[in-house]
């Protein structure tokens, strides 16, 4: 089936919903996250028969390419999309909070469907192979995450993230605009597959104004991943939005992000001067990365914050692997990072969800005795924390075990070295909501009662954690 | 037959399983343990020592193209860990006290631990080795944190990371070992590796070994590499500390055993001087610590890693002599320190305290405690009768035949024997010795489930002091080459 | 006859511009503004580089399409981005960066 | 000719672009922007992109101009509170300005290609309003799809933005 | 044969394990066992005597890696051992007997008996050990067991330090011991063989080892008889073991425990004798012994105190003997008569103490002998044979030493000389004090008879103890373990010896003979040459400071700066670095574009 075919199944599916939203008063706001999620199940489902690019002569085929990644990443999008979905339904309170709306649940049915429409941008994202795909795919991701993220009108933290969010995410289209243009001025064009013919074809005063434009593309693209120098938005933006967003935004646009990262290196890897280059520099950027996200997650106190420094952290540890792409291992890792990244992110944001609505607040104090008040939510988190402090059996293990595998096999022993001190320092971190939840008495004893949906998201994710954890070798498989 | 290691690792789960599902957690643990003790003893005994090499083997694929599988199996060496491990195990579990907050998680934690090291002991893919021996690390968090006592919360914090940290180095290492074999052959499977050090196809660079000591070293509590252990012995529940000073710790040693001495002849040759400093820092060094400790709970704890220095001794001697004491005693240690430890959770649990100033004279009430602590006394002090002497002075025989790089460590060895006689001597003194203290003169004597519980770990103790080839005849069959 | 060098300098001076009043204005709505400079300033040089590049005198219409895109991406950006400053307004009676600082450390 | 008017209206573009910064109040920030985009405007139908000039004209200077004074009027901003302006943050602002500048002048400078004149250009006679929509219809066709999802999901994220809400 | 021999050895351990776990409440049933279990012993032992097989009986192998190492457990009977078994299990059942009437109504009666038991066990297996590995063990068996009943009244402090510090000093000396198996081990091991520990191995290939080597592990192997046997400087523990009930010292200091260290010397004699500069330092710390111990014994005023002095000095004689070199039957002789009167002595002083219910302090007691006069008559055979009175059985063995000495070592016989003058001074003194004059306390006053089951040992004992030195008696025992021909020596030796004999007797009557309080008060020996004092100050001070300074070391260099620092470290990083979030749009984008530039620069410069 043409890949592109899944795209635009969503696009309908979300304008189909947004009609709907507008034109039957009555039927319940939840519905439409239920609707969308089943919806999307189904082309999930429809993911599963063999995917094949537009064919060659046709206009398409220049822009959407249909490989091992783009396939595994539409799925993973897809199926992050579901479980945010369903998350909304838990989140209605707040939104109802902050939104009091003519009609009950006013804003809610938007709510449902704008990551529709995001997710409909990241597919694109994942398997454009032309710089004008890219940049139009990622705009419609980021401009409708401009709008979610400042959901919450009536909210300082919601709008002052959105705000930052837009601003700076304005900043780096601007660089990534620019950075194109000069590309396409050097090589004269924007097709990540004709590219590196047109640059071996460079003389070498032509480099320079190259490596230019890649470099402003590379910042681009490590402001969507949230590496550093270029993750000052993340913390920021992830405490104040809401949360199903921030579960968004943490899993969905940062692995999008990284795909094309990927694909610009890949596209440039047989151009050794310039790979070499470019490798260094994402050496680099791992390992302040690493460093920064680790280690300020340390002294946080506030439990989306944290997230949102882990998830910097986590970017690091991805961004060794992209610095290993030299090893045919490198892919797989990366893939299998990011399942085992969404499942133990997501849970975690249920959990996170949950436990702020029954306390009224995130920070990390209001896991106190959790165990004692709902041993489900303590036991979700517990697993999620022990997954992405890389305990084994959980799929976080895998995931630092195939990373650092590659960063050894490219001896990248610097990198190495840094992983040491910050997974140490991650284990701090991670154990201090653990700690939270099984060693503090609770402030008030009542029962934290946890809808029949979120109940089924904890044991969807705990489930798919452990397996990826026990049994990795179906999702390796499907990334080679 | 082959079944039965799986089932040692998957009862104890399945039982913390029911617990959470809400079935009566002391009475699952402990039926839970029951079973696996008479499982491995049955093992134990079906061993064909005449055979040899390992046996029960059963594997399951899991990363194929990484030459990652679950393959579980069992040789001498590994039955005599499994052995002890199951024993600590029971024991721990019935002098367990009653529990008034959260029962269900506390057992649930101890069965983890459990399962987490006979998975680590029973499992031939050294990922797995790794990963099992991981499982431990979250219950010995809460245990600690939850039931602790004294500083619990700074103690679990440091034992959490340091274990976390080091065993992510000794992850690193287990990596580059990987990496380090051709790329077609690369396995994670101890039975191949051997074949292939044994065919010359690999020769892992010294760093590498050096990586994976620090890693399993500071697992072991090796010195300097050691100030995490005496606090948490300390504040843990006796149970925790029991099957962690008992038999996890032991985790570290057995893989040297399993890896370095195989897979690093040369660089053990070479790096041999550093080891010998490192475990001359546990005898002497730790045992002057030990000595001047006012509490027992940090005197076990800090002789617990004075000990380590012996087998580590027996590891260095490179011969058949010495690595043989280690195993056994490190089956000895196994199972001294639990019974120390769960005599230590008994006095606490009466007095409330163990300082050593505030006790005295508790012989005349609680005589067969006494009795009990007194034999733990002298197995510690490596008194002839206890498999902790044979084991020592087989190390000590073992590294005099080494040569005479030796004689350091070999004199320090024997004086330490003087320095925990000092040490041990005086606990026993201020605590049970002297006059008795008056607030102490209504004291109970020991229950019988915990007199009993430690007369289990005394016995095979006692069994294998007597007749050490009981258990060298096991473990000699890990060490053939 | 100006060279590409003169347009590029000239557009990397409105993007700079555009950079320098991002860093340097208060407003929200001005460095909004700024940020639109940055993009026009990219178009610039995009269309400037294609007349310049031409493969055998063949005007390439792709980057004039490219920038036609760029301009309506940035409409819709606006548009969004001014509801935002809007909103943000209403909640909270400014548009001054330094009273953005709720969420820090 | 072409060079002269190059000449003048890159200087416009600068001059009024550095007004928008240096400017307090917010309206005629707004009008020197427009300005500074309509001689921009110029300079592409220098570089013979009539088409593009003209949208620039009519989208930016005219729509997204028009939309950004209406904003202005609608929160009435005053001119920007002038408050102790930050050395640092300045200074900063100023030295990253200056280190982005350097670097482009030097590549631009160093790279002999730049220099060269404008190529001579073929058959105008094709209107090139034609040749784009030919271009965006034939080859460009998912992008421009991809656009058109983009402005109905804005439209809908406005809307949900400025939706009116209850007190 | 073997089956007695090995029924001899384990009788005691079966007694000891059947009273710990079976009879822990029937006081009568826990004391039969072990008497029964005596019994047997001596039984056996005699049976063996009798027969007079040499034979190794070789058990199983405790340790067995094939044939690169084995540690085997065997029961080697030549005339040494068989002598011994007969001296230890002879006497052991007297004491055990006479152990009934003084622990009567004592508290931790059974646990008495059990350590008895034990006690014997080990001794037996020292007696029996044909390797030094078994004998190790049986030696660290012996000190633990006499831990437990020098502690037996654990209640009291000075009991509980007098057997931490027995148990502790012990093992100072086995750290020699063990140090001079392995050194042997190693010594005699080649490139093909394994080494030996067995002694038939060891004295066998005495000459093919190197003599450096020999002398130096002799030297450590001694060390475990300076710590059992109490020679200087580790004697401090013997006086203080006086702690533990009487029986359990005349059970240390006759037969047993620190007849262990002499009976070790013997056993390696042939080892000993190839290497004279071992020989000679040995013989040096024997004579030192002698003498120090019996100055001491002067200053002492504690009944069973003076008798421990007096054994102290008496080992000193032994070890002297050995150290001569001349035969393994020289000191084994004084060994076998000394154990007779020593015991008998110790017997007897404690029925003295019962009579005086538990009052120790010679200077409280007094006149003694017509309220005691079985107790007197036995005292006196014992004090005599001594002192080394002419026809008792001291005299033969001391005069035998004298000979050697005279004719090996002039300067050790002088020294032995005076320690032969110091004995009958200092035992006469104690008898003077105790039996004769008037009584100097109530308890004096009241004093009675000990009951028959202790009076019978005494007098039992009293027949060896005049009599264990005639020559018969010595022959019989002795003529096999080696020659013990009276060497030549000039008429006067044994008139100087005599001379010292009745010096220090007329000495003590004229001191003692009606003294009320000690005319002479040496503060240097009633303190014991300080020796005591500079341990204790050793051990609190040096060692302790030491460890406290490790301790310390432990706390606050490895823990704190190495661990807590470095966490320490990487969390004020961490604090330090979120400060970069400072929460303004503006100063995000400065960053951003600071890090544009780096991006760019690192990109253009790196090659």
């Amino acid at each position: 089936m043409n890949t592109l075919y899944l795209e635009l199944a969503v696009v309908l599916l979300g304008i189909a919903l947004l009609l709907a939203d507008a034109f039957l008063e009555r039927c319940s706001k939840n519905c439409f996250a239920y609707l969308g999620a089943s919806g999307l199940t189904v082309i999930l489902l429809l993911s599963f028969v063999p995917l094949h690019a537009p064919d060659a002569g046709s206009a398409d085929a220049v822009f959407i390419t249909s490989d091992f990644l783009s396939t595994f990443f539409i799925r993973f999008l897809l199926t992050a999309t579901i479980v945010v979905l369903l998350m909304i339904p838990g989140f209605r309170p707040v939104l109802e909070r902050f939104l009091p709306a003519e009609r009950a649940g006013g804003g809610v049915g938007e709510f449902s469907i704008l990551p529709i429409f995001v997710c409909a941008g990241l597919m694109w994202m994942v398997s454009a192979v032309d710089f004008v795909m890219i940049f139009v795919a990622l705009e419609l991701a980021t401009i409708t995450l401009y709008v979610l993220a400042t959901y919450l009108r009536q909210n300082v933290a919601s709008l002052e993230a959105g705000t930052k969010f837009l601003i700076l995410g304005a900043l780096s289209t601007g660089f990534f605009v620019y950075g194109i243009t000069w590309v396409f001025g050097v090589t004269g064009t924007t097709n990540l597959i004709t590219l590196p013919i047109a640059v071996s074809q460079l003389p070498p005063s032509a480099l320079p104004p190259l490596l230019f434009g890649i470099a402003l593309i590379l910042v681009s693209l490590s402001f969507k991943i949230g590496a550093f120098p270029f993750q000052f938005w993340i913390p920021d933006v992830y405490q104040g939005a809401p949360t199903p967003v921030t579960a968004y935004l943490s899993v969905a646009s940062k692995a999008a992000g990284f795909v094309v990262l990927i694909r610009f290196l890949l596209s440039l890897e047989i151009i050794p001067t310039v790979a070499h280059k470019l490798y260094v520099l994402v050496t680099l950027l791992a390992g302040l990365t690493l460093v920064f996200g680790n280690l300020s997650a340390i002294p946080q106190t506030n439990m989306k914050r944290l997230l949102g420094y882990s998830s910097i952290a986590h970017a690091g540890y991805l961004l060794i692997g992209v610095a290993s792409l030299g090893s045919i291992m490198a892919i797989p890792a990366v893939g299998f990072y990011f399942a085992a990244y969404l499942a133990m992110t997501l849970l975690a944001f249920v959990v996170l969800m949950e436990v702020s609505e029954a306390t009224g607040g995130d920070e990390i104090s209001r896991f106190n005795g959790l165990s004692k008040r709902s041993p489900l939510l303590a036991g979700g988190m517990l697993l999620a924390m022990a997954s992405l402090a890389g305990i084994p059996f959980t799929a976080g293990f895998i995931g630092k075990l195939l990373v650092f595998e590659v960063a050894l096999n490219q001896e990248h022993f610097g990198l190495v070295t840094l992983g040491i001190i910050t997974v140490a320092a991650g284990f701090y971190y991670y154990f201090k909501v653990v700690r939270a939840m099984y060693w503090q008495q609770p402030s008030e004893e009542t029962p934290i009662h946890v809808s029949p949906t979120i109940r089924f998201l904890i044991a969807l994710l705990g489930a798919g954690i452990l397996a990826l954890g026990i049994y990795p070798a179906p999702v390796l498989a499907a990334l080679r | 037959m082959k079944l039965i290691l799986p089932l040692l690792i998957a009862i104890p789960l399945a039982a913390s399983f029911f617990i959470i599902a809400g079935a009566n957690p002391r009475r699952t643990a402990l039926w839970a343990a029951l079973i696996n003790l008479l499982a491995s003893l049955l093992l134990f005994s079906r061993y064909d020592l005449h055979a040899g090499g390992w046996q029960f083997v059963s594997e399951w694929h899991v990363m194929p193209k990484y030459g990652i599988n679950l393959i579980l199996g069992a040789d001498g060496l590994t039955l005599t860990m499994l052995l002890l491990s199951t024993l600590v195990t029971f024991a721990a579990l019935r002098v367990a006290p009653k529990i008034a907050k959260q029962e269900g998680l506390y057992y649930v934690c101890l069965l983890f631990i459990s399962a987490g090291v006979i998975g680590a002991f029973s499992s031939i893919d050294l990922l797995f080795l790794y990963s099992f021996h991981e499982l431990a690390l979250i219950p010995t968090f809460l245990l600690i944190g939850i039931w602790g006592s004294g500083d619990r919360q700074s103690a679990a914090w440091k034992a959490t990371i340091y274990l976390g940290t080091g065993s992510f180095v000794l992850l690193i290492g287990l990596l580059a070992l990987y990496l380090s074999i051709p790329a077609n052959l690369r396995t994670f499977d101890l039975r191949q590796l051997e074949q292939l050090s044994l065919a010359g196809n690999i020769h892992p660079a010294a760093w590498i070994y050096l990586v994976l000591l620090i890693g399993f070293g500071s697992l072991v509590s090796l010195f300097p590499f050691h100030s995490w252990a005496p606090p948490a012995y300390a504040s843990a529940p006796a149970p925790a500390a029991m099957l962690h000073a008992g038999v996890l710790k032991k985790f570290g040693l057995y893989g040297l055993i399993r890896i370095a001495l195989p897979l690093f002849p040369e660089a053990m040759q070479q790096l041999n001087g550093l080891l010998l400093l490192m475990l001359i820092g546990n005898i002497l060094y730790i045992g002057y610590v030990t000595v001047a400790q006012k509490r027992l709970d940090w005197t076990i704890g800090y002789s617990s890693v004075m000990h380590m220095g012996y087998i580590f001794l027996g590891l260095a001697s490179l011969n058949l002599i010495g690595v043989n004491g280690a195993s056994l005693l490190m089956f000895a240690h196994g199972l001294s320190v639990a019974a120390a430890f769960a005599l230590c959770g008994e006095i606490r649990q009466r007095t409330g305290t163990l300082d050593y100033a505030e006790l005295g004279g508790l012989g005349k009430v609680t005589p067969v405690l006494g009795l009990l602590f007194g034999f733990v006394a002298l197995a510690s002090v490596g008194l002839p009768g206890f498999a902790n002497f044979a084991g020592e002075i087989l190390v000590l025989f073992g590294a005099t035949a080494y040569g005479p790089i030796m004689m350091i460590p070999v004199v320090v060895g024997v004086w330490g024997v003087v320095v925990s006689a000092i040490y041990m001597l005086r606990a026993y003194r201020n605590i049970f010795w002297g006059p008795l203290v008056s607030r102490w003169e209504t004291l109970i004597d020991i229950t019988p489930t915990a007199r009993w519980s430690v007369i289990l770990l005394l016995a095979p103790l006692m069994i294998a002091g007597f007749y050490p080839q009981f258990i060298l005849r096991m473990a000699g069959t890990a060490l053939h080459h | 006859m100006p060279t590409l060098a003169n347009y590029l300098i000239a557009s990397g001076l409105l993007f700079a511009i555009g950079l320098g009043g991002v860093l340097l204005r208060r407003s929200i709505i001005i460095i909004f503004m700024s940020l639109e400079m940055m993009l026009s300033a990219a178009n610039l040089s995009l269309i400037a580089f294609s007349r310049f590049g031409l493969v055998s005198g063949q005007q390439n219409y792709d980057p004039q399409v490219l920038v036609f895109f760029i301009i309506t991406v940035a409409a819709a950006e606006v548009a969004v981005g001014l509801a935002i400053i809007v909103s943000l307004y209403r909640a909270r009676r400014t548009t001054h960066v330094e009273d953005l600082d709720h969420l820090k450390f | 000719m072409l060079l002269s008017a190059f000449w003048f209206f890159a200087t416009l573009m600068i001059a009024f672009g550095t007004c928008v910064v240096l400017l307090r109040n917010p309206v005629s920030c707004a009008m020197s922007l427009v300005m500074s985009f309509v001689s921009l405007a110029a300079l592409f139908f220098t570089l013979d992109a009539p088409f593009i000039g003209i949208i620039q004209v009519l989208v930016y200077a005219g729509a997204v101009m028009v939309l950004f004074l209406f904003i202005i009027m609608l929160l009435d901003l005053r001119t920007e509170k002038s408050r102790t302006l930050n050395i640092g943050a300045t200074a900063g602002g100023v030295l990253v300005v200056a280190a982005f500048l350097c670097i482009l002048i030097r590549i631009v400078t160093s790279t002999s290609a730049f220099s060269l004149p404008i190529p001579p250009q073929h058959d105008p006679q094709i209107s090139d309003v034609r040749m784009i929509g030919m271009t965006i219809f034939h080859s460009f066709g998912l992008p421009f799809e991809v656009l058109g999802v983009l402005l109905l999901v804005a439209t809908v994220g406005v809307v949900v933005l400025s939706r009116k809400t209850l007190r | 044969m073997s089956t007695v021999a090995w029924i001899t050895l384990v009788s005691p351990l079966v007694a000891a394990a059947l009273i710990l776990l079976v009879t822990r409440s029937s006081k009568p049933l826990a004391a039969g066992l072990a008497i029964l279990s005596s019994l047997i012993a001596a039984l056996g032992a005699w049976i063996i005597f009798t027969r007079g097989v040499d034979a190794d009986f070789h058990g199983f192998n405790w340790v067995d890696f094939g044939p690169s190492f084995t540690l085997p457990f065997g029961i080697a009977l030549d005339p040494l051992s068989r002598t011994m078994l007969v001296i230890v299990t002879s006497i052991s059942p007297l004491v055990f007997i006479f152990s009934l009437g003084y622990m009567k109504g004592e508290e931790g009666y059974c646990r008495y008996f059990a350590g008895l038991a034990l006690f014997l066990f080990s001794m037996l297996g020292i007696v029996l050990a044909d390797n030094l590995v078994m004998m190790f063990i049986f030696w660290e068996l012996v000190g633990v067991s006499s831990y437990i009943l020098i502690g037996h009244y654990f209640q009291k402090d000075s009991a509980a330090d007098a057997a931490k510090q027995a148990f502790i000093v012990n093992r100072i000396g086995d750290f020699g011991f063990m140090l001079g198996i392995l050194l042997f081990w190693i010594a005699t091991s080649t490139s093909t063989t394994a080494g030996t520990i067995s002694f038939a191995g060891l004295n066998a290939s005495a000459g093919n080892i190197n003599p450096a080597v020999l002398s130096v592990a002799v030297i450590l192997i001694f060390c475990g008889t300076v710590g059992k046997s109490a020679q200087f400087p580790l004697h401090v523990w013997l006086p203080n073991s006086m702690e533990g009930p009487t029986p359990v010292s005349s059970l240390l200091h006759a037969a047993t425990m620190v007849a262990a260290g002499v009976y070790l010397l013997a056993r390696i004699f042939p080892l000993l004798s190839a290497s004279p500069e071992a020989a000679e330092i040995i013989a040096w710390t024997g004579a030192i012994t002698a003498l120090g111990a019996g100055l001491l014994a002067i200053g002492q005023d504690d009944i069973k105190r003076i008798l421990a002095y007096s054994t102290i000095s008496q080992l000193g004689y032994m070890v002297t003997a050995a150290g001569l070199a001349v035969s393994a039957a020289l000191p084994m002789f004084h060994l076998f008569t000394h154990a007779f009167f020593k015991c008998l002595l110790f017997l007897s002083a404690g029925s003295v103490i019962l009579g005086m219910h538990h009052e120790q302090d010679i200077w409280k007691m007094g006149g003694l002998k017509n309220k005691m006069p079985l107790t007197f008559l036995a005292y006196c055979a014992g004090m005599l044979a001594l002192s080394g009175c002419p026809f008792f059985s001291g005299h033969y063995s001391k005069d035998l030493i004298m000979a050697c000495a005279w004719d090996h070592h002039r300067g050790v016989f002088w020294v032995v000389v005076i320690a032969a003058a110091l004995t009958p001074f200092y035992m006469a003194r104690q008898a003077l004090v105790v039996f004769f004059g008037s009584p100097r306390s109530e308890a004096a006053k009241h004093a009675h008879e000990s009951p028959r089951v202790m009076t019978v040992p005494l007098v039992l004992l009293s027949i060896p103890a005049i009599g264990a030195g005639w020559p018969f008696i010595e022959h019989l025992f002795f003529h096999e373990i080696g020659p013990l021909a009276e060497p030549e020596v000039p008429g006067f030796v044994p008139l100087v010896f005599l001379g010292a004999f009745v010096a220090g007797i007329a000495l003590a009557l004229v001191l003692y003979g009606k003294a009320v309080k000690d005319p002479l008060r040496i503060p240097l020996l009633e303190n014991r040459f300080y020796i005591d004092t500079l341990y204790e100050w050793i051990v609190a001070n040096v060692q302790g400071g030491f460890a406290r300074l490790l301790a310390f070391v432990d706390r606050w260099l490895i823990d704190g700066v190495l661990v807590r620092g470095s966490a320490t470290i990487i969390w004020t990083l961490g604090f330090a670095l979120r400060f970069l979030q400072l929460g303004n749009i503006q100063a995000y984008a400065f960053f951003f574009g600071a890090g544009v530039i780096a991006l760019i620069y690192v990109l253009l410069t790196v090659h």
